[in-house]
């Protein structure tokens, strides 16, 4: 573990987040951006653990918070499909340019 | 938006799909073409024809002997009330009174079909709902019965031994001893269908309020045999209108009122015990005597229209011949239970799901050349 | 059971490989023939009288499954043979040909019962029925019978079950070929 | 006596017969090749075994011989199928997602496989050992359901996609009970490590000493497992009666084959699991202080031991498959939702309680 | 009833229910006394048909290679389907007279139905049903028997 | 390089690749099976870390539970002919454009900085180290978040039944 | 031997089904028609594509299934020091799978529970 | 048996079908009548308190060479009675006659296959298609003047 430095992980938790960054934009598809904030949502946990083990071996709070954060991302995401579930029930597709009236 | 809708079908939409030809649960190579909301049924439109194979145009061109071998091929799984529709419907046009021993043996072989058949069905009953293993136990008590036919009559499904005028040849002297085997193994036997599928709490909760079919209906529809006695349709042809030695023996007529599968799956499995019942009671007064009336080689029928129903395993055969007094029929029409049976389908499973579909299909026990001809 | 107790020998000889390869890829090739031949799953396909008595082959009395017959798959991509259990009639025939066509290579084909082979006690006076399912598609065993005992059905397997022993890849292809 | 047949000997001497000779890297591939082949026979083995197993038992269930013509007592039998479902076509629909088709076969067996290997078969003999233990096989069999729902999809035809459907729904409900399940002896034990469960069963297994509330847990496990690795009576992603062949109605040949291992591996794991976790694993069966009779247990293997066990479970899978009608699809959700887990989460608390006053044994 | 104890009244009678069934699978499993199939192709020598079973139709010959049929027809004409073609020929007999004699009596086992109603008819009794069922071919046309052998006369004292 | 090594590269390289895969992709599928390669090298991460309980809970949770339910989704929502149409140009240019720059800048950020490892004794960290933690109630106790997130659970399921359930009601049922 | 191993055996699944996919598609007879690349659909032609209708069931089940998936997972680390901790973990315990059962129990009464 | 009068029912019939004419029939009371009058005279045996004829036993279509009929079995269940109700037209083109689907269900699929096999249509039939044969089917089989000369051997 020793031979690889944390940058390695910052990088790739780094180039993660920001291809995450650019699927939200680019796709258009609602189930496409929730898998696009769940790859930064990932990221960010690579960061939190990485950092944890390097830096603070002795405590548990970056890995307390990863726990979290996917616990938090789990109920986010059932909620997040029932929405998208719900709205693609209304008007038969889930692009985003094609959902413009939200109203109900 | 709008134009997605195509191969985007919202949830209120119909969504068509296929179960047959070739399904295992239609029993054959009936077609359902379903709609349906989610997994729930709202119409089901049966297809049939797919094993329609002529037999009343054919009937036209065969001799009264003849048409016998035809009629096996209907019902197959009750083959002597269908010869039996025939042979009593030529006797009564040509006014011959057959012998004692024949329509005692008559009776006895009807009931024998229809133990036969209602164990067949239980197993593909079973095999519907997906209990695999009643398969197998139906057909090895059915096997039993199949011996005694294999013994008589030389083969195991279609006879072709009940004919105008009375049997082919002579039962097997073992045939007596053969049922009176039979009758107490399958006493003990049945119990286990109920242990095994009747008492089931899985089963109950597949079959109870299932398909329901009212009394008005099942008439209307004209459901009959055990699946319109399930609804409480009392249609039993053997005690409205008796024939062969039926006027004589006690039995009940099994009535059941609920009209859901449940009700209709008991009907059977009563009638099983009545035709045992039935059984124990001729089988020791075979009158002897001959096996056939006299019967001229040729039979020409007089001119008129003949309809005799009998009651097969299914529900209520009717044969309807009219004769021009040649040796061939002009037309030969059968009523056949299981195509008026098959057509209350939709009204039964109607809001009910795919897994439904099926066991309703079950527990009308249908053969598709019988409702194809 | 020996091969002089088999009738139709002299049609077998014709599937058996002529020429030959090398020692290994006969080797090869019967190793393969071996496990196709013990291992025939059919398609649930019956269409009537015949196919109870196909039922009671499956049954505890005969038992297809002592075999290898045992799996029965529904959906004809599994599947290695068809027993054409019962009459063809003319709208049938269309789907019985996709059902067929559908199947995975290789695939085989009994006709179990006088109406599969000729129409049996339809061949005269109807308007319906096919006389005949090699009609339709090529037919690899005949059962003759109305209905053949399940005896004859097992009879007919171990028949077919000779014919996949005895023939190359190449027959195989060849037979298909002819087939108009 | 305990550790007659300790495995961890036979390792720990082929590790030090290769480091004796070779640089630590290579003894370490080594090592690996040599796990990986033997789990890989033992797979393939294991499959073909167990397919013939319930061909053989359903068999007499139902009063017939079963396959008993290739080789003796039909034991080649499976081998026949494999050779012939190698050498048959394979061919992918029309509009079909190619690459998910052909992935998903992959992701089943990959699932079932890893879950496999977590499981100790004797002292000593696992290959994966890790700390949380029978977490890890939860995790990883939860991956399964996606091979399954990508089957459905990828084949383009109805009945593959009602099946998937069916099918996932049905598994992902019934993780929950299994998993509750396995709390149940997480707790009594405080361990999730497998081999630290084994060894807290020396004394007695589980099934006994947890009282009532382990034989509930273990009876919602069995149910929950069965219907967890889609076997009747839950089978409804393949009911034939309704759906065909489910959502492996378009696969043919060794593609379907690795679905159909899957399914017999998924039971073999299900029962190992049960076997592991509330059987005592590989500890022999030992009554109370009847030290001759304890000493007799003993003498036998703890894979004898194991795979008895096993196997007991598995007859009862195969039991339940062989004797009940299929459910309905909502009967099943409602039989999870409704009973199982409203029962097991009662069950937890119950063995918590018991756990809190100590009065296990 | 209150509904928590029918809630789970309901699950014990269930679960009742479930092990009748399972006490009936498991009892056969551990009877297998009760196996009743019987073992085709490796009993074959033992395996005896009832004798009346309706396999094929057969003209019996005696040792003389003599039958009874006297290629009246009568079956051909009662079969329903046109299984059976019988071929007549002409030949003078010992006492000089021209007479029809049956030629071929052709018997498609293909189309037969096992019906019986040829070998009812026969006047002579000259066909009979024999209890055999391996007949499975790779060709069709294998199954267009002859049933008189070749060369065949026919009985003396059967009437024509 | 050692095993340890190449492992970490295996799955950096199946991270990028497969994310990167995930968001190019134009069927949606494939796009949710390519997140699952994601996730699951990340557990692999997490586990070349020894944080194998997180590597569980990321297998679990993660593929096992939300990649599964986006894929029911998926199922339900698209058919198997349905491909995205290609993103617009801007939308491209834009998305790449901010990703590059905002990486960039990360990265260097980054390099710039010089971690060094507080050099202390690493606890264990296997369950029972968490659980300890998870119930404790003292200094470095996570009870409160324990039992908060049974009261976002609670919150989450609510809302997803009431979202989801709210159009049942003007849906008619079937008539006989 | 912990990651490695599992990495090991995701090669050997690979290899198993990989090695013999691949062997089956170089030794397996090919032949094609039209109808064999069609779906199947029990013999019958295919009408409109293999679309079938989403129930709300199925939704309905996999959200509440992820719900309860995290709370399966958040109290495995409990379950493993309840014999330690005690009174605490059980008092704790209580309080989590009351406020669970809450939302099963919600969720029972809103009939989400109930296959449509 | 069935145990009713036979020559009370004609004559109950008969006051309820004017214009019918009666058949000698050993077996049941048989009626012929006009088919303009068909689905009032069924309605009306259905209905009325004497007759409640409630099961249509049997519909079938029929050919004699010169005309086309289409016969009812008519069963009672509630009285325990049963008539033949005969409907006949010499149209060999376009052969007519009322729909009873209405009133008795089952008679919608005998219609069908009456129409199938016979080429006689019904008016106001929901949904009336062949029944049996192909879509494509050329021709009404059951009819005399059927030829098929592929198929059909003597
Ligand atoms: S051959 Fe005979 S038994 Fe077989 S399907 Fe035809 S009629 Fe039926
Ligand atoms: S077999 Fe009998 S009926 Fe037939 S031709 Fe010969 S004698 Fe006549
Ligand atoms: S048994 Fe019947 S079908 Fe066969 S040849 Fe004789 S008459 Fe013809």
């Amino acid at each position: 573990m020793e031979h690889i430095p944390l940058q390695y992980f910052l990088i790739l938790s780094t180039l993660m987040f920001f291809i995450g960054v650019a699927g939200f934009i680019i796709r258009r598809n609602l189930i496409t951006i929730l898998m696009s904030v769940e790859l930064m949502l990932n990221s960010v946990n690579i960061n939190f653990v990485a950092i944890n083990r390097y830096l603070y071996p002795d405590q548990m709070q970056g890995h307390f918070f990863s726990l979290f954060i996917v616990a938090i991302a789990a109920a986010e995401a059932s909620v997040a499909i029932a929405l998208i579930i719900n709205i693609y029930r209304r008007f038969d597709t889930i692009e985003v340019t094609e959902v413009k009236e939200m109203k109900y | 938006m709008v134009e997605k809708r195509e191969i985007i079908l919202g949830e209120n939409e119909p969504y068509v799909i296929n179960m047959g030809p070739q399904h295992p649960s239609t029993h054959g190579v009936l077609r359902f073409e379903l709609s349906l909301k989610g997994e729930t049924v709202f119409k089901v439109v049966p297809h049939c024809g797919y094993i329609h194979r002529g037999i009343e145009k054919m009937c036209e061109s065969n001799t009264y002997q003849q048409i016998i071998h035809l009629t096996d091929r209907m019902d197959y799984l009750s083959a002597h009330p269908n010869n039996e529709a025939v042979s009593l419907c030529v006797e009564k046009a040509l006014g011959i009174e057959v012998p004692e021993r024949v329509k005692v043996i008559r009776t006895i072989l009807s009931e024998l079909g229809r133990l036969a058949s209602h164990q067949l069905w239980w197993c593909a009953f079973g095999m519907d709902l997906g209990a695999l293993t009643t398969f197998f136990y139906g057909l090895r008590d059915r096997e039993k019965i199949l011996d005694i036919f294999e013994e008589s009559f030389g083969s195991r499904l279609l006879h072709s031994y009940i004919c105008p005028g009375g049997l082919m040849n002579d039962v097997h002297p073992n045939f007596k001893q053969r049922i009176k085997d039979f009758i107490p193994y399958f006493r003990k036997k049945l119990p286990e269908y109920d242990q095994l599928l009747s008492g089931n709490v899985i089963f109950k909760e597949r079959s109870r309020g299932i398909g329901m079919l009212s009394l008005e209906d099942a008439i209307s529809y004209g459901v009959t045999g055990p699946s319109g006695r399930g609804s409480g349709f009392s249609c039993d042809i053997r005690k409205s209108q008796p024939y062969s030695a039926y006027d004589r023996v006690d039995f009940k007529e099994i009535l059941f009122t609920e009209g859901d599968t449940y009700a209709r799956y008991r009907v059977r499995i009563a009638e099983m015990w009545e035709s045992m019942k039935i059984l124990e009671q001729l089988v020791d007064q075979i009158p002897d005597g001959d096996y056939t009336a006299k019967m001229k080689p040729i039979i020409k029928l007089p001119e008129g229209e003949y309809y005799q129903s009998v009651e097969t395993a299914r529900g209520e055969l009717g044969v309807y011949i009219v004769s021009k007094g040649d040796k061939f029929p002009v037309r030969v029409k059968f009523r056949t239970p299981n195509f008026s049976n098959l057509f209350a389908i939709n009204h039964m499973a109607v809001g009910h799901k795919i897994a439904d579909l099926v066991a309703i299909s079950g527990s009308l026990d249908l053969v598709i050349p019988d409702i194809d001809r | 059971m020996d091969y002089e107790d088999f009738n139709d020998n002299e049609s077998l000889e014709l599937f058996k490989k002529t020429g030959s390869d090398g020692f290994f890829m006969t080797t090869i090739d019967s190793l393969i023939n071996w496990g196709r031949s013990n291992s025939v799953w059919p398609l649930t396909f019956a269409t009537s009288c015949c196919g109870i008595e196909m039922m009671a082959a499956g049954a505890s009395r005969h038992d297809f499954a002592r075999f290898g017959i045992e799996v029965y798959r529904a959906s004809p991509r599994q599947a290695d043979v068809i027993v054409i259990a019962g009459t063809i009639v003319h709208k049938m025939a269309p789907v019985l040909k996709r059902l067929y066509d559908q199947m995975a290579d290789p695939k085989y084909v009994i006709a179990m019962g006088a109406c599969a082979i000729s129409g049996g006690p339809f061949y005269t006076n109807t308007y319906s029925v096919v006389r005949g399912a090699d009609h339709v598609i090529p037919v690899d065993v005949y059962i003759p019978g109305c209905p053949p005992r399940p005896e004859a059905l097992l009879y007919g397997v171990m028949q077919l079950q000779r014919k996949i022993k005895a023939e190359s890849k190449q027959n195989r292809m060849e037979t298909r070929d002819n087939f108009i | 006596m305990k550790f007659l047949y300790d495995f961890s000997i036979l390792t720990n001497s082929i590790h030090q017969m290769l480091a004796a000779s070779l640089s630590p890297l290579w003894v370490f591939i080594i090592e690996l090749v040599l796990v990986g082949l033997v789990f890989l026979g033992f797979y393939a083995i294991l499959g073909l075994f167990l397919v013939y197993l319930e061909r053989r038992v359903c068999a007499f269930i139902q009063n017939r011989l079963g396959p008993n013509r290739v080789g003796p007592q039909g034991i080649f039998q499976t081998i026949a199928d494999l050779v012939k479902l190698l050498f048959k076509e394979l061919f992918v629909v029309r509009k079909a997602d190619k690459i998910l088709f052909n992935l998903a076969p992959f992701i089943v067996i990959i699932a079932s496989l890893m879950a496999i290997g977590a499981i100790p078969y004797a002292k000593g003999l696992h290959a994966i050992d890790l700390n949380i233990g029978v977490f890890y096989i939860l995790a990883v069999t939860s991956l399964g359901v996606v091979g399954i729902l990508l089957a459905g999809w990828s084949s383009n035809s109805k009945y593959s996609l009602l099946g998937a459907m069916r099918s996932g729904a049905q598994i992902i409900s019934y993780e929950l009970s299994v998993g509750l399940s396995l709390l149940a002896v997480i707790i009594f034990s405080g361990s999730m490590q497998l081999s630290t469960i084994v060894e807290s069963q020396a004394n007695g297994w589980w099934i006994f000493k947890g009282h009532i509330p382990a034989f509930f847990a273990f009876v919602i496990f069995l149910i929950a497992a069965t219907a967890e690795t889609n076997r009747g009576p839950f089978d409804l992603a393949e009911a034939e009666s309704e759906l065909t062949a489910g959502f492996h109605t378009e696969y043919t040949g060794i593609r379907f084959a690795f679905f159909f291992l899957a399914e017999y591996m998924n039971m073999f794991l299900a029962a190992a699991l049960a076997t592991t976790v509330f059987l005592g694993g590989w500890m022999p069966f030992h009554f109370f202080d009847f030290s001759g009779f304890n000493y007799v247990m003993d003498f036998i293997p703890p894979f004898v031991w194991f795979f008895g066990k096993t196997f007991v479970v598995i007859y009862i899978i195969m039991l339940f498959k062989w004797t009940f009608p299929r459910l309905r699809i909502d009967q099943l959700l409602t039989l999870e939702w409704k009973y199982l887990l409203p029962l097991n989460l009662l069950n937890i608390i119950v063995i918590a309680f018991i756990v809190l006053m100590g009065w296990h044994f | 009833m209150n509904p928590v104890i029918k809630y789970f009244s309901e699950i014990v009678k269930g679960v009742g229910t479930l092990i009748t069934g399972m006490k009936v699978t498991s009892g056969y499993f551990i009877r297998p006394k009760e196996i009743i199939t019987q073992k085709y192709p490796e009993n074959r020598d033992t395996l005896i048909m009832l004798e009346r079973f309706k396999g094929e139709v057969v003209m019996p010959h005696d040792e003389n290679n003599q039958h009874a049929c006297t290629g009246c027809g009568i079956c051909e004409i009662n079969c329903p389907n046109g299984s059976i073609q019988i071929l007549t020929a002409k030949i003078t007999n010992a006492e000089g007279k021209s007479v029809r004699v049956i030629d071929k009596h052709i018997y498609h086992l293909s189309m037969c139905t096992m019906c019986g109603l040829c070998v009812k008819t026969c006047p002579s009794d000259a066909i009979v049903f024999a209890p055999t069922f391996e007949h499975a071919v790779f060709d069709r046309n294998k199954l267009t028997l002859q049933l008189n052998k070749p060369g065949s006369s026919i009985k003396k004292g059967v009437k024509e | 390089m050692s095993l340890y090594e190449i492992m970490f590269a295996i799955f950096a390289a199946v991270i990028l690749v497969f994310s990167i895969l995930t968001i190019t992709t134009r069927r949606i599928l494939r796009a949710a099976v390519y997140l699952l390669f994601v996730l699951l090298s990340t557990a692999g991460v997490y586990f070349w870390l020894q944080y194998e309980f997180l590597a569980g809970v990321q297998v679990a949770l993660y593929a096992g539970g939300i990649v599964v339910i986006i894929i029911f989704s998926i199922l339900l929502t698209h058919h198997i002919d349905h491909k995205f149409d290609r993103a617009a140009w801007w939308n491209i240019i834009s998305g790449s454009a901010l990703a590059i720059v905002g990486s960039v800048t990360a990265i260097s950020t980054i390099l710039s900085y010089d971690f060094k490892p507080i050099a202390k004794v690493a606890i264990d960290s296997s369950v029972k180290s968490i659980g300890n933690q998870l119930v404790s109630t003292g200094h470095n106790g996570y009870v409160l978040p324990f039992e908060v997130i049974s009261i976002l659970l609670l919150a989450a399921l609510i809302g997803a039944i009431v979202v989801a359930k709210k159009e049942d009601t003007n849906s008619e049922p079937i008539s006989k | 031997m912990s990651s490695e191993s599992l990495v090991l055996f995701f090669i050997i699944g690979v290899v198993l089904v990989g090695g013999a996919v691949l062997f089956s598609n170089y030794f397996a007879p090919k032949s094609s028609n039209p109808a064999k690349l069609e779906p199947y659909e029990c013999g019958i032609p295919v009408k409109d594509g293999s679309w079938i209708q989403f129930n709300v069931g199925y939704y309905l089940f996999s959200i509440i299934y992820l719900v309860f998936d995290v709370e399966i997972v958040f109290i495995y680390p409990w379950g493993t020091v309840m014999k330690d901790v005690g009174l605490t973990a059980f008092i704790e315990i209580v309080i989590f799978f009351v406020i669970l059962g809450l939302g099963l129990a919600y969720a029972w009464k809103k009939k989400a529970l109930t296959w449509v | 048996m069935e145990t009713f009068d036979h020559n009370a029912l004609q004559e109950t019939l008969s006051a309820m079908m004017p214009g019918a004419v009666f058949n000698t029939n050993p077996q049941f009371v048989e009626a012929v009548v006009p088919a303009n009058d068909l689905h009032k005279f069924a309605l009306e045996l259905k209905m009325n308190s004497k007759t409640q004829f409630d099961y249509l036993v049997c519909q079938t279509g029929l050919d004699k060479n010169e005309e086309l009929s289409v016969v009812f079995h008519l069963r009672s269940t509630k009285l325990n009675h049963s008539c033949v109700l005969k409907v006949i037209t010499s149209d060999r083109i376009n052969p007519e006659f009322d729909s009873v689907f209405d009133i008795w269900k089952s008679a919608e699929f005998f219609e069908r296959e009456i129409f199938d096999l016979l080429g006689i249509k019904f008016k106001n039939h929901p949904d009336l298609r062949r029944l049996f044969l192909e879509d494509d089917f050329v021709g009404y089989p059951l009819r005399k003047d059927f030829v098929d000369n592929i198929n059909i051997v003597q």
